[in-house]
């Protein structure tokens, strides 16, 4: 699947976009952002404080304990401020 | 309608564009929001937005504000890029018979917006660049709309 | 600012006017209201007003309005005379650096001038000439503001 | 003082402006109403239902219970339709 990630996220984890395959006990959004903190210090400084942490799967807001089992594309941002 | 964009916006065209050729609207309210200097801390910005997913959730909230008030009309503008003080952000206007109707959704449209459109701000401003902070306020401003009571 | 006229007004002129020079606004609403057809009932429309006391109340409105929120501008422009389905009755601006207080006030603005500001509506249609009737609601919406609770 | 008459309640006296000298007695503007009311049937006609008439002094709102004595000019007009 691939990942995307915007604003400080995005500058933390040095990539707008990736490929992963993470492993099958890899179920939620909140498991994928434990796998990734588990990465290297980039995203273990990324996703330090989690819960502000926004997900979207397939361009829609979704809560941390959503299935990625149908994901294709997942993003991951800051709170929006927009407008 | 919606669109977003990089380049600048007409509210006076927009508004024309939205209301010719019709006799049957009686109320257009226009939100137009803006890049403050906030006393010379903010010097220029950039917003960064999500494309693709900023065009699906403001079509959403336009379709939620049509399904909650008989809007003639409505449409939501919103550009990304550099921005600088002064400049255009963002802008909402809606068409109705009434304007109870027309109030209430340019300001449902702009909270919800503000909460669940994929827009990034960041300032640049003396002491140099940072992303701005989202703000509990506008949460509690989009919140109030999913209460029964329909509004505040 | 406020201003009563017989001749048309350009909305996006009126906003960009209110703005020009300025970095240190947030928020720009605009209300405008217009003659409806309502489904060919109404042909034609004479807006008659008591000169003087017009623009008393209207300067009333918009200091009350001045006093209540943190507006960095506003405006009121209404016109008088002869008017066509589609034609503008009237504009109301308000500036300021949040979206809630220029939504509010000027809200508050139209609630205000529509219960107090001198004008009649006469319409004509295929039955007729008639005077508008003053709605129950209109003044239901006004006492709104006079609330402890500030709004709703 | 000055009378002035707006909309209907202009239509239905058949006159916008006038001058009048009411009697020491006429001491409010809902005395002035029923004064006003024994002047013909185009004004008992324009009064019928005078709690729906709307009254300002010297161009402010008042209400019917006001004094009319420091007043120059007084208008009666149906409650107000603009916006």
């Amino acid at each position: 699947m691939r990942l995307l990630y915007f604003a400080w996220v995005k500058e933390k984890v040095g990539v707008a976009a990736e490929e992963i395959d993470p492993p099958a006990g890899v179920a939620t959004i909140a498991e994928l952002i434990d796998w990734l903190k588990a990465r290297g210090p980039e995203f273990e400084n990324a996703f330090a404080r989690s819960e502000v942490i926004r997900a979207a799967i397939d361009k829609r807001h979704v809560r941390h304990d959503a299935s990625i089992a149908a994901a294709r594309e997942i993003a991951f941002f800051p709170p929006v401020t927009g407008g | 309608m919606i669109r977003v964009q990089q380049e600048d916006f007409d509210i006076g065209a927009e508004i024309a564009r939205l209301r010719a050729g019709r006799t049957d609207i009686g109320a257009i309210v226009s939100f137009t929001g803006s890049v403050r200097d906030q006393s010379g801390e903010v010097t220029d910005m950039t917003l960064e937005h999500y494309p693709g997913m900023t065009e699906a959730e403001l079509q959403r909230i336009e379709a939620e504000a049509q399904a909650r008030w008989p809007l003639q009309a409505s449409l939501i503008v919103h550009r990304f890029g550099a921005l600088m003080p002064g400049d255009n952000i963002v802008l909402v206007v809606t068409a109705s018979e009434h304007r109870d109707a027309a109030f209430d959704a340019a300001k449902f449209l702009m909270d919800y917006l503000k909460t669940g459109a994929p827009f990034w701000k960041r300032e640049t401003g003396p002491g140099g660049a940072r992303w701005v902070e989202a703000s509990a306020h506008d949460e509690a401003s989009a919140a109030r709309w999913t209460k029964t009571e329909a509004r505040c």
